[in-house]
Formats: C-alpha cells, structure tokens, sequence
C-alpha cells in the first residue's frame, strides 16, 4: 500500500482508495486539494469583484450577482479554502509532530473532510440551480437574508451546516488526539508551536462553532418552517443573529490565524537555526488570544447601538489582544536576531508575513477604537484590515507551509526560483490592492458597493487595487505551474531537507503510512535538534519493534455525508413542493443506515506485523 | 489488540472505560464535544431568555405553564440519571445483568419523560393554539426545549442499539468505553434539563 | 485630549490638506477632513491611533531590517550554528508593558469620546428628526413642525440636530461621514445619534448596511443651512399648498398624469401622509434623482420609464402603468416645479 | 493500546471503595432531588418576591449541576484535568454568550 504501488494500480483503485482512506497524510492531501481548489474558486470570484470595481459606474456584472459575488468570495474563502487549507496542514503535521501513529479518530477524520468537501459542493450547486446564489454577505444578517428571495440563503444555511459540522468533529479529533497519543516524553511544554496552535486552534473551534450551528438552525427555521426568531412583526429580534454570527465569528478569524503562527513559529525558528525564543511566552500568548477571543465580539457592532457601556467594554477587551500578539511579533525577531538566517520561498513568506500582519493588526487596533469605527465600520477600511490580516497572515502563513512541508507530505521539493517568483509578484500585488482600500473607506466608499460613483475621488485607488488583484492571479498561477512541475519532475526530498528540529523531520518523506516504525522517545524541546547536538542525528525509539495496529479503510463516512447533501437538498426545495421531502428522508435514511452498520460492525483494524516491519528496508 | 477482551473478575482493571487507547480516546472525546453542547445550549437558552417576552399578543408562559406535569418529568429524568449511574456501578464490577437491567430502566425513564414532553407540547398547541409560529416566544419555546428533546430521543436510540448489539456479548474492554460515553451523554442531558425547568418554566411562571 | 492633542491634529491636517489638494478625496464626502463634531470626535482617535500605529510599525520595521542585514546566513556559514538562546525575562517584560502602556493610551479617550457622543440627555431641547430607511430611500419626518422630506435632509449648522433612525425593512446604516460616523437603522429598535455640523455646505450620506441589490445606491444628503436660513425653510415647507396649479399645460397635464397613474397611492405631495415612496413635496429642489441621479429632466424621464435600469431592485418598478415617453415628461415637467422655498441645495453651495 | 493492562483483583478493598462511592453518588442523588423540591415549592407558593426567587432558584440549580458533574459524572476524580479544563472552558464560552443576549432585552 506504499505510494508505489498505488500508483501502479489504475486509477479507479486510486481513487477509491481516496475515498475510502482513513490515514491521517492522504486525508491531508484531500484537505489540501479540496481547499485548494475552493481557494481558486473564491480567487476567480475576487478577480470578477475586482474588474466590476476598476472603474466608476461599471456594469461588468449586475447588482444581484455583485451580491451573490462577494458572498460566495467570502464564505467560500473562509469557510471552504482557509479552513480547510489549515486543517489538511494540521492532519498532515501534527501526528508527526507528537511522534503518533495516526489521529485519535481516524474514521472521523475521514468524515470530517467528507461533510465538508459535500458542503462546500452544496453551497456552489447554488449557482446553478434555485434562482441564484446567497446574496446577504457572508454574515448573513437577517432580515436580509430572511427576506432574499430564491433559493440562495437556504443553500448558505445548509452547506455551513454540512460542513461545520465535520470542522468540528475534526477539532474534538484533535484535541484527543494531542490529549492522549503523545509520544513518550513529548510533554506539552516541549510540543512544537504548531501542535500548540492546533490544539488551542481547536478548543476555538470547540467553542465557536456551536453557536454558528444554533445560528443557523434558527435562520433555517425562520426561512423554511415559519418560526419568528427573526421576524420582527411577531416579535422576532435581528439583533439575536448578529451576536450569533459573531459570538462565532470573531473566535473564527482565530481559527485562521493561530495556526499560520504555529507555521512561522516552527519556521523561523527552523530556517534562523535558533532555537524559539521565549517558547513559553509563546504558548501563554496562543493561550490568552485563544481566551481574549471570546470576549470581544461585539467590536463588529459598535454600530449596531448597543450603547456606550457595552461599546466601551468591547473596545477595551478588543485592544487587550495587541499584547500577547505583540509578544508573538518580538518573540519571532528576536528569535532571527543572532540566528543565521536561510532565505528560501518558506522562509520569504515568513518575512513578508511580519510586516504585514503588524499593519493588519494595527488597523485592527484602529477599529477597536469605537468612535473611530464609526467611520470605518462597513467601508474599505475594514475590508483592507482584513485582507491584511487573512492574506497577509494566513494565506502567506499557508503559502510558507506548504513550501516547508511540501517534501514531508509530497515526496518532493518545489522548484525554489518559481516559489521566489510567486512570492514577489503576490506579495507586491497583494500590497497594491490593499493597501488603497485604508484611504478609499476614509474617503467614503462603503463596502459591498456594487458601483462606487464618478467625481467621488474613488477611481484611481479603485483602478490601483485592481492591477494589484491581478499581479496576485498572476503569482497564483505561476504557483499552479510550480506544482505541476514539481510533480511531474521536481527534485526528490531528502527525509530532512532542512535541518529540522521536530519529529516530523526524523522520519523518511513521504513518510511509511504507519509513520514510527517504533514510537520515538522524546527527549527535550525540539526532539531531533537535541538528538542532532548530541551527535546521534537520530531519535531514540521508546519501544521495541513490534506489530502496529491499523484502522481500517471505510467508504462509509463518504455515504454518510452523501446522504446529509441529499437530505440538505431535500430541506432546500421541500418549500417549493413536498414531494422533496422524499429526499429529506432518503438522504437521512441513508445516513443513519451507514451510522449504524457503522456502530453495529465491529472494526477493530488489522496488524502489520514485526516481520513484515523488518523485511521493510530503512 | 485482540477481539476478546472479556472481563472476568481475574483480568478486570479498574477503568474498563479507560483501559485501552480507543476507550481513552472516546472517553476524552465524549467530554470534549459535551464542552461544546454547552455553547450549543447557551446559545438556545440566550435565544429563548431574550424572546420570552415576545409574545406577540399570543399566550405568554404565565398563562402556559403549569407545574405538576414539569415536576413529573423533572422526577422522571432526575431518576434516570441515578439509574445509569448504578448500571456503571454494576459494569466496573463486572455484573453484565444487572447492568444491562440498570440500563434499561434508564432507557424506560427516558420514554417516559419524552411521552409526557409530547402530551404537553400536544397540550399547548391544541388548547392554547400555541404553536411554533405563533410568536417569536413559541419559536424559542419549542425549538429550546424540542433541541432537548431530540438529545433524549438521540440517547435513547443510542442506549438501545448499544443493548441490543451487546445482549449476546457480555462487557468486554471495547464495549465499556461505550457504555460509560452514553452514561457521560445521559447526565449532561439531565444538566440541560435542570436548566430548562428553571429558567424556562419556573422562572416562566414567576413572569 | 484637546491641548497636546492640539498640536498633532494641525500637523495631521496639514499633511492631510496635502492629500486633498492631490486630489484625494471629495471634499463633502471624505471622513479625512471632518466637518461636524462627531467626524471631529472620530478624527481625533484616527489620529491619535495612527500615529501610536506608525511608532510601533517603525520599530517592528527597524529591528526587522537589522535582523535581515545582519544575520542572513553568510557564504561559507554552512557548518555555522548560532547559539540558542531560550528568551529573555527582561525583554519579554519590556515588549508587554510597553504595548499596554500604548493601549491604555488609546483606550481612555476612546472611552471618553464613545460616552461624549451616546450622550442625548439634551435631545428635548434640540431639533429632533425621525429618519426612516427603506429600501433604497430615505424618509426624513419633522415631527415636530408637522412636514416631511426624502432624500434631502435639511439641519441648521451649530446646532445638534437628533435623529431617531429606524427601518421599515432590512437594516440599513445611515452615514454622512463628513459630519458624524454611523448609526445603523434597525427594524426593531430607534437608534438615535446626533448630527452638529460646523460648516454649511452639502454633504454626501450613504447607506452603509448591505440591504439588497441597491445598496451602493441608498445615497441621500445633508443640507446644512444657517440657523436662520433653516427657519425659513421650515416655515416654507409648512406653507407649501399641494394644490397648487402649475403654470403651463404640460405641466398640469403632468399633475393629472400623476394623479390617474396611481402615483399618489405612494408618493405623498404636500401634508398627505405616506411612507411608501419618497414625499415628492420639494422634488425640484433634490439634489439628486433617486439619490444619486443628476436632477436633470432626461434622468427623471428615464426614471420614470425604467426605474430598473437605474435602480435595480427598487420597490417601484411595476407598480404603476407604463408610461409613454409624452407621458413620462409631462409628468416630469410637473415635478420639476415643485418647488417652495428660496433655500436649495445650490444655495447652500451645491453639491 | 493496551496500555493498562495491570489488572487488579476486586478484591474487597476495591469492593468497598466503590460501595463508598456508590453511598456518595446516593446521597448527592438525594440533594438534588431535594433541590429541585424547593425551588419547585418557591416557585408555587407564590410568596416570595420574583427578586429573590430567580437568583433563588438559579442557584439552587448552578449547585445541583454542580452534583451531576463531579459525582455523576466523577469530574472530582483523577484524569478528568482535561474534561475539566475544556468544560469550564465551554461554560466560559456559554456564559459569555448568555451575556451577550441577555444585553438585547435591556438594550
Ligand atoms: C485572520 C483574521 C483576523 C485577525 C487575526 C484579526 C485581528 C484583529 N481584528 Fe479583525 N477582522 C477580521 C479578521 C481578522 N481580524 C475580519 C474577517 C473582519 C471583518 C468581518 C466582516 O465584517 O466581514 C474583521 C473586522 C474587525 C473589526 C470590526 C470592524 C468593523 O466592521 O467595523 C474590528 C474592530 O475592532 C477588528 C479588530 C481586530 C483586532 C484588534 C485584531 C487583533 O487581533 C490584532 C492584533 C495584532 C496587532 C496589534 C499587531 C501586532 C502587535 C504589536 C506589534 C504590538 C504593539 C501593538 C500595539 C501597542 C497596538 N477586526
Ligand atoms: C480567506 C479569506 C479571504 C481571502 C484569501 C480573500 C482574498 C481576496 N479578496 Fe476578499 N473577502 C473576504 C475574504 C477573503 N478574501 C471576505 C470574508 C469578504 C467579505 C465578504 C462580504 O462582504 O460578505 C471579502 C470581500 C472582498 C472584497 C470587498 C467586496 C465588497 O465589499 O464589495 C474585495 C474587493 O476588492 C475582495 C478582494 C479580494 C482579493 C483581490 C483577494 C485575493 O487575494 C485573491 C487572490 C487569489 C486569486 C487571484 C486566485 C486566482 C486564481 C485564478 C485566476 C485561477 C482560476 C482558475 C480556476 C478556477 C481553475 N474581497
Ligand atoms: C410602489 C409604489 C410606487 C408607485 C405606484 C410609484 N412610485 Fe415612485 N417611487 C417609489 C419608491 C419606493 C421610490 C424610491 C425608489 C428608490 O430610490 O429605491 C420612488 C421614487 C420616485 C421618484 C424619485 C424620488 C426622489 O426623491 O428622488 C420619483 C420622481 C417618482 N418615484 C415618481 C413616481 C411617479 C411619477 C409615479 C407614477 C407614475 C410613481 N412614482 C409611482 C414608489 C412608487
Ligand atoms: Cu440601505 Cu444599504
Ligand atoms: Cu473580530
């Protein structure tokens, strides 16, 4: 079952073997391509944004599909590329990382990517059937999104719904994942930060989706069923969605940074030959931004008139997380500071990432000041803020990732001049189409504008923003290209290509789909760095060599989740004609059908056996 | 691991829950996902704290709730919960019956408590015409204690199914883990449940 | 926050006059150059934060820069292993205490300013408004001197003028970011803010809040008049007669177009109440058609034609009979001679 | 896997250790239903002021959930540090969104 010989069998082997994985790295690859591809979606819909707004008055596309436009780029960006980009990094490195054979779960695992990959597919089949796509924001504000006509908003309800809930079974995963199958030795304070960012990422997770899923449960019955959470004639209070949405969402945009600062933790520290500076500070800071988090969700409704107590409290919390961030900034310069410092594509995202995030942070800061978000509330402003955090923070953070542990997950390295070019073309476009937004909000351009008026003083930023957008399409590609290349003849992985300090480095890339041959034993921060300078090079094993259990592969979670889609059309359409409700029953029949042959069927996985193990040559 | 792991009183651990990697796993796992019902409920209970008021010229809970029925089923779902902790009683000592009778005690409270949920939500609507549309305190009213509701009904199909499966079988050190999840499941629904009754009906008849 | 305060806000001016005079921004429309107190109160925390932002951006910058000269691996640094350093107690302590000395900087003013605006205790003696955001207008009630306008929001300057915002659909967020920040306007609850501009001139608003397709097309405008120049008009608008007979024929052929097309079932003239479209009272004084149209009569001909075109998903279309383009610009010629007072936008400086 | 397979007799210490568990679990069982009487009777005796009675009966329940988790549910015991840590984590969270809801109907 090596990658070789998977290979070898025909492609519907190949497939099916996919479809059915329950191993933490192919899950990986499922995530990453899955992600990826929704991130090119949400990129091509950024790109249709971007020419509608390149001059005043445009009429590139209409009114309504600028709305169906920047909600899908927004949802599809967060919830179907970022998300799930990050969680196929974290299935691909942690495990490794904490010296564990798999995941706690592994057939959650398996249907955690499924419900997601078939949300994500629900939510696009919006576009081409029931009258349009979502067309109320990514935040959905009722009634807006009570009141849109059409199909759209239900297919946003029911693909969020579909695929939160498998990130969230993929964050209980985790969390008992890192709780109980580290390896020997490996106590928490000598977790690298990436493991660290994966477990408090998925607390976050945790603690903030629950409240999306009870969201959207309400807006779904609002919409479908005639209840009046919404409704303000019966009584109904919009206000309730909005703390909802933010209760989750604040925590959510966490979600996506913590763990790009795990990757430049474990990245700077890597490539600067240093070891983390203030490794403590470090995960007391994740700790408390993961806590502050909670509390300042309020900060997207200054406007909403929640009244001055409320604002005040809300600005003060807000401000309070500049300090365990700014920890995590100066602990990163200081640990380059003294450190020999390899410049590679990983390590170029990394360093544009520093300035970056600190002009989105500090934009953050400016909007946390209420009465200044008066102004800046819902125009570019804000949209700049975010940009600079989410593409200069996680998407740069997941584009040094993937160049570091591309040769873990992959087997071989991408080609280094492509990986250069990229970042340059996207780093200077990224700063071009964001960067003028900050003064295009200040001087009057409210966000979500389908056109922006001629003689407003609007155009040049607007035409600035779009050249930039399209020098980023362009760094895009030629990253597309670089991965082609890369697996059509890139250059063969060493098992430790560049003088790592964690486990994940210690054995063959890709790895044995076992990963340990014998469990590793960890003796220090930074396992392989200690083993390294004591002149051994390689990690004691904290166990002799013996059989390894094994999951086995399911087709199940695959039909599980094909049959929440079905049933997620049936809830969509079953409000035009009952008839529907067939597929209501159906798709759920379907699901229980499998959950139960799933409780009912013992599994207990199979053995590969020392011999074997032995015959495998190192 | 091997597929039998019956327990007899020689080769019994203490925790049969906890005695393996996977019963570890579902052990932590369990009480992680009871962490994030809470946010769930909260979120419920917010909904319904903020809208009780909103009647909408519709019933409001003082002219709904009545006390004796909710104390029944209060009783009722209390008492199973006492139930399956004697049934993990009986399981860390090895008694498969009498855990098993425990068990279904408990499963025979839990469809008690839901029969009597139905006779009152069947109550309100056809009495007091008070439905889920009525206002935007009915749509909080039963979406609320309907979420409850469904948790029983989810655990009582669980709990069956688990019986059902392992009638033939005995404990053994892949099944205790599972058993001792539900029990963990079937209290925080008693939690919930301690919360609905105060918030949602006493304090629904104080006004 | 005034004294030292001071000193900064000039320096920021003057490098934002700059700005302005390079052409970027319009100038009764940019937040950059505020010219009522709550743009004032918002413009002294922008300042005030960006320029704590700019200090720690340069020290992120500086160290950055030397630790990218300094320490990038060297030829010949292969074998080269630096020392591993664990953190430092000293360090760590300074780059926590400093950024919440920089905070609290930033969050007291910022509590004083949020307490300062929320601050409606002297609402019964001011000018009270109740504004009403409908997809995709604005309605504007002088409740107390018993008329009404759309579009066009008529204040006295140097007086603070409250407006009692609420929704008759969707939210919407009412903004006129030279003279205040936002409020949103909500379908369950009045939100109120004030409005105190210092300069008279007319002011660009904009709906702030997605609320449908038109959005970016919600735009009303602030007409800030003096004191007395304001009087006046109030006084002009009580006195307006709806019954008025145009002068010429095809303008009185347009009145009876506009009463047989059903146009009053709406569109309210004169004191007839109405909230479903925009009072028409005043129409030819609009500084805008729909908001954001040039008052020209071609625009309101196509306007009258094919509001769709214009306006997408506005609630008028298909709610009268077509009108033919004679039609259509009677009933144009009409409207555009309702008129009734002296004080216009363009007499208080044009858009 | 396997990792615990230390097993130990029941012997008669282990026995009774879990008798003495069991009595426990009974008199907590005892309270709460003691509880859920008394807020039952402040409520329906119509006495008291609602002022007193919510905060009341809000307690009265807080420390009978309090009952469920650490003795039902042996959160008092040993390797529930995690379990532990993650639910006050959860009811932080809850609290926080309760909070945040309860604002609406003074706002
Ligand atoms: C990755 C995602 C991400 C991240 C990390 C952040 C981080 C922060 N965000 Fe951002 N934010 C979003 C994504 C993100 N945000 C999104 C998507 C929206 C819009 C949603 C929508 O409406 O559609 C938004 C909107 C948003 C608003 C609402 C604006 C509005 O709608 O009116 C506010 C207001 O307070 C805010 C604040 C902050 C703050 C204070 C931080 C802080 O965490 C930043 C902390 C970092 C630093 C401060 C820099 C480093 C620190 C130092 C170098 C130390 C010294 C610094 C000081 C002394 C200041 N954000
Ligand atoms: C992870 C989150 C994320 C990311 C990465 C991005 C990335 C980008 N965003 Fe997005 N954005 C959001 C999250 C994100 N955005 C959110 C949440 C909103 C708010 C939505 C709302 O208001 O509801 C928003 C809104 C938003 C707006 C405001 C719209 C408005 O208010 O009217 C704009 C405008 O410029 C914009 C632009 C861009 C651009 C140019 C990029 C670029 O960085 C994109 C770069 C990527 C590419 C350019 C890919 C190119 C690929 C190809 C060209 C190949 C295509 C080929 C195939 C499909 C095979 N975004
Ligand atoms: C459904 C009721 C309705 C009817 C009938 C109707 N309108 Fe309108 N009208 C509206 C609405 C709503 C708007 C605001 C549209 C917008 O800006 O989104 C409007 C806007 C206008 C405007 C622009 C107002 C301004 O302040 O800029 C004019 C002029 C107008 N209507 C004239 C007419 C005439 C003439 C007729 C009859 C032939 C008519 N309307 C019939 C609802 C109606
Ligand atoms: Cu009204 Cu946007
Ligand atoms: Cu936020």
């Amino acid at each position: 079952m090596s990658i070789a010989a998977t290979q070898k069998r025909g492609f519907g082997a190949f497939l099916w073997d996919y479809i059915t994985t329950v191993d933490h790295k192919k899950i990986a690859h499922l995530y990453l391509f899955g992600g990826g591809f929704f991130f090119l979606l949400g990129g091509l819909e950024a790109m249709i944004i971007r020419i509608q707004l390149a001059t005043p008055e445009n009429d590139f596309i209409s009114a309504g599909l600028y709305n169906e436009m920047i909600t899908m780029h927004g949802t599809t960006m967060i919830f179907l590329a970022a998300m799930p980009l990050l969680l196929g990094l974290m299935n691909a490195v942690m495990p490794l990382q904490i010296g564990a054979r798999d995941v706690a779960f592994p057939f959650l695992n398996s249907l955690g990517f499924w419900l997601f990959m078939f949300g994500g597919i629900l939510l696009n089949f919006s576009w081409f059937m029931g009258g349009g796509a979502p067309d109320a924001g990514w935040t959905a504000y009722a009634p807006l999104s009570t009141q849109s006509p059409g199909h759209g908003v239900d297919f946003y309800v029911l693909g969020l719904q579909i695929s939160g809930a498998g990130t969230l079974m993929g964050g209980i995963n985790f969390l008992a994942t890192i709780v109980t199958m580290r390896a020997p030795g490996m106590t928490y304070m000598r977790m690298p930060l990436f493991s660290w960012a994966t477990f408090i990422t998925s607390v976050l997770i945790l603690f903030a989706f629950p409240a999306l899923t009870v969201g959207l449960f309400l807006l779904m019955f609002d919409r479908m069923f005639g209840s009046a959470f919404f409704d303000v004639a019966l009584g109904g209070n919009t206000i309730i969605w909005q703390h909802l949405f933010w209760i989750f969402a604040h925590p959510e945009v966490y979600i996506l940074i913590l763990p790009v600062f795990g990757v430049f933790s474990d990245i700077t520290a890597t490539l600067s030959k240093k070891r983390l500076f203030g490794y403590t500070a470090m995960v007391f800071a994740t700790i408390l931004i993961a806590f502050l988090g909670f509390m300042v969700w309020a900060h997207h409704m200054f406007t909403v008139g929640l009244g001055p107590v409320a604002n005040s409290i809300f600005a003060i919390a807000t401000m309070a997380i500049a300090v365990p961030t700014g920890i995590k900034i100066f602990n990163w310069l200081a640990t380059m500071w003294g450190g020999s410092i390899t410049i590679n594509s990983a390590m170029l995202w990394t360093l544009g990432f520093i300035p970056s995030f600190t002009i989105g942070g500090m934009t953050g800061i400016m909007l946390a000041s209420a009465v200044a978000d008066y102004q800046y509330h819902d125009t570019y402003f804000v949209v700049a803020h975010f940009h600079y955090v989410i593409v200069g923070g996680t998407v740069f953070g997941i584009m040094a990732a993937l160049h570091f542990w591309w040769p873990k997950m992959f087997g071989r390295i991408l080609h280094e001049g492509m990986g250069k070019l990229t970042f340059w073309l996207f780093f200077v476009g990224f700063h071009l189409t964001f960067f003028v937004q900050h003064f295009l909000g200040l001087m009057g351009m409210p966000r979500r504008y389908w056109v922006f008026l001629e003689d407003q003083g609007l155009d040049t930023g607007n035409m600035v923003s779009t050249i930039g957008a399209f020098l980023m399409a362009v760094g895009v590609v030629i990253f597309l290209i670089n991965v082609f290349y890369t697996w059509a003849k890139g250059n063969k992985a060493p098992a430790d290509p560049w003088d790592g300090r964690s486990l994940e480095w210690a054995i063959s890339s890709p790895p044995p789909y076992y990963n340990f041959k014998q469990t590793p034993l960890v003796r220090g921060l930074d396992p392989l760095w200690v083993e390294k300078m004591e002149g051994k090079g390689e990690i004691t094993p904290a166990e002799p060599l013996g059989d390894i259990h094994m999951p086995n592969s399911s087709i199940l979670p695959f039909l599980i989740s094909l049959g929440f889609t079905i049933a997620g059309f049936g809830f969509i359409f079953q409000v035009d004609h009952s008839a529907y409700l067939i597929l209501v029953f159906a798709g759920i029949g379907l699901a229980l059908l499998s959950m139960l042959i799933r409780s009912l069927k013992d599994d207990h996985g199979y053995h590969i056996k020392k011999e074997e193990l032995e015959r495998e040559a190192d | 691991m091997s597929h039998d792991h019956s327990l007899n009183p020689e080769t019994m651990p203490q925790e049969p829950e906890k005695a393996t990697l996977e019963g570890r796993n579902k052990f932590y796992g369990l009480w992680f996902f009871l962490g994030g019902e809470t946010v769930l409920f909260a979120s419920f209970f917010g909904t319904y704290i903020a809208l009780r008021n909103s009647t909408a010229g519709g019933p409001a809970s003082t002219d709904l709730f009545g006390l004796g029925l909710v104390f029944a089923m209060t009783m009722i779902l209390l008492t199973s919960s006492l139930t399956s902790v004697y049934a993990m009683y009986h399981m860390k000592n090895n008694d498969f019956k009498k855990m098993q009778l425990w068990l279904a005690i408990t499963a025979f409270l839990g469809l008690s408590f839901l029969a009597l949920e139905i006779y009152e939500f069947t109550h309100y609507i056809i009495d007091y015409g008070f439905t889920f549309r009525s206002s935007a305190f009915g749509s909080a009213f039963y979406t609320l204690v309907g979420f409850h509701g469904g948790h029983v009904t989810f655990g009582i199909a669980w709990l069956m199914a688990l019986m059902v499966r392992n009638a033939k079988r005995g404990l053994n050190l892949y099944n205790a883990p599972k058993f001792y999840t539900f029990s963990l499941y079937w209290h925080f629904i008693d939690v919930v449940w301690v919360f609905i009754f105060t918030v949602v009906y006493l304090m629904g008849r104080v006004g | 926050m005034k004294g030292w305060m001071g000193k900064f806000k000039s320096l920021f001016l003057l490098s934002m006059l700059a700005l302005v005079l390079a052409g970027c921004g319009k100038e009764n429309l940019t937040a950059l150059v505020p010219k009522g107190y709550g743009a004032e109160s918002s413009m002294n925390l922008i300042i005030l934060s960006t320029v704590i932002m700019v200090f720690v951006f340069l020290i992120v910058i500086l160290v950055y820069t030397i630790v990218l000269i300094r320490f990038r691996r060297k030829k010949g640094q292969e074998g080269y292993i630096p020392k591993q350093v664990e953190g430092s107690k000293t360090l760590e302590t300074v780059w926590t205490i400093i950024p919440i000395i920089l905070v609290v900087t930033l969050a007291v003013p910022t509590v004083a300013a949020t307490f300062d605006l929320a601050d409606e205790s002297a609402s019964a003696d001011g000018i009270n408004i109740e504004v009403t955001g409908h997809q995709y207008w604005w309605h504007f009630n002088y409740e107390e001197e018993e008329f009404a306008t759309s579009q066009d929001l008529y204040i006295p300057v140097g007086e603070r003028v409250y407006v009692h915002m609420l929704s008759s659909d969707v939210i919407h967020s009412f903004w006129v970011p030279s003279i205040a920040g936002k409020m949103d306007v909500n379908p369950e609850n009045v939100n109120t803010m004030y409005l105190e501009a210092h300069e008279e001139g007319v002011y660009w608003g904009k709906c702030a809040e997605l609320c449908g397709p038109s959005h970016s097309l919600m735009d009303f405008k602030v007409i800030a008049v003096s004191p007395e120049e304001y009087d006046q008009w109030v006084s002009d608008m009580q006195n307006a007669d709806p019954e008025e007979e145009p002068q010429d024929a095809v303008a009185q052929d347009g009145k009876a177009l506009f009463e047989e097309n059903n146009c009053m079932s709406c569109h309210a003239i004169g004191s007839a109440p109405s909230a479903v479209g925009p009072d028409l009272t005043n129409f030819a004084n609009r500084s805008r058609i729909a908001g954001y149209l040039e008052p020209t009569k071609e625009n309101l001909v196509d306007w009258l034609m094919d509001p769709e075109s214009l306006k997408p998903g506005n609630k008028m279309t298909g709610a009268y009979p077509a009108l033919s383009e004679e039609e259509a610009d009677s009933i144009a010629e009409y409207l555009l001679q309702l008129e009734h007072s002296e004080i216009t936008p363009e007499s208080a400086g044009g858009l | 896997m396997t990792n615990n397979t230390n097993t130990n007799h029941v012997d008669s210490f282990e026995k009774r250790k879990k008798k003495e568990e069991m009595k426990k679990q009974l008199i907590s069982f005892a309270l709460m239903i003691g509880f859920t009487i008394i807020a039952f009777i402040a409520v329906a005796a119509d006495v008291m002021e609602p002022m007193f009675v919510v905060p009341l009966i809000l307690i009265l329940a807080v420390v009978q959930v309090a009952f469920q988790f650490y003795y039902f549910m042996h959160m008092k015991d040993k390797d529930h540090e995690m379990p532990a840590t993650l639910m006050y984590g959860g009811v932080w969270a809850a609290a926080l969104t309760l909070a945040g809801l309860i604002l609406i109907v003074w706002w």
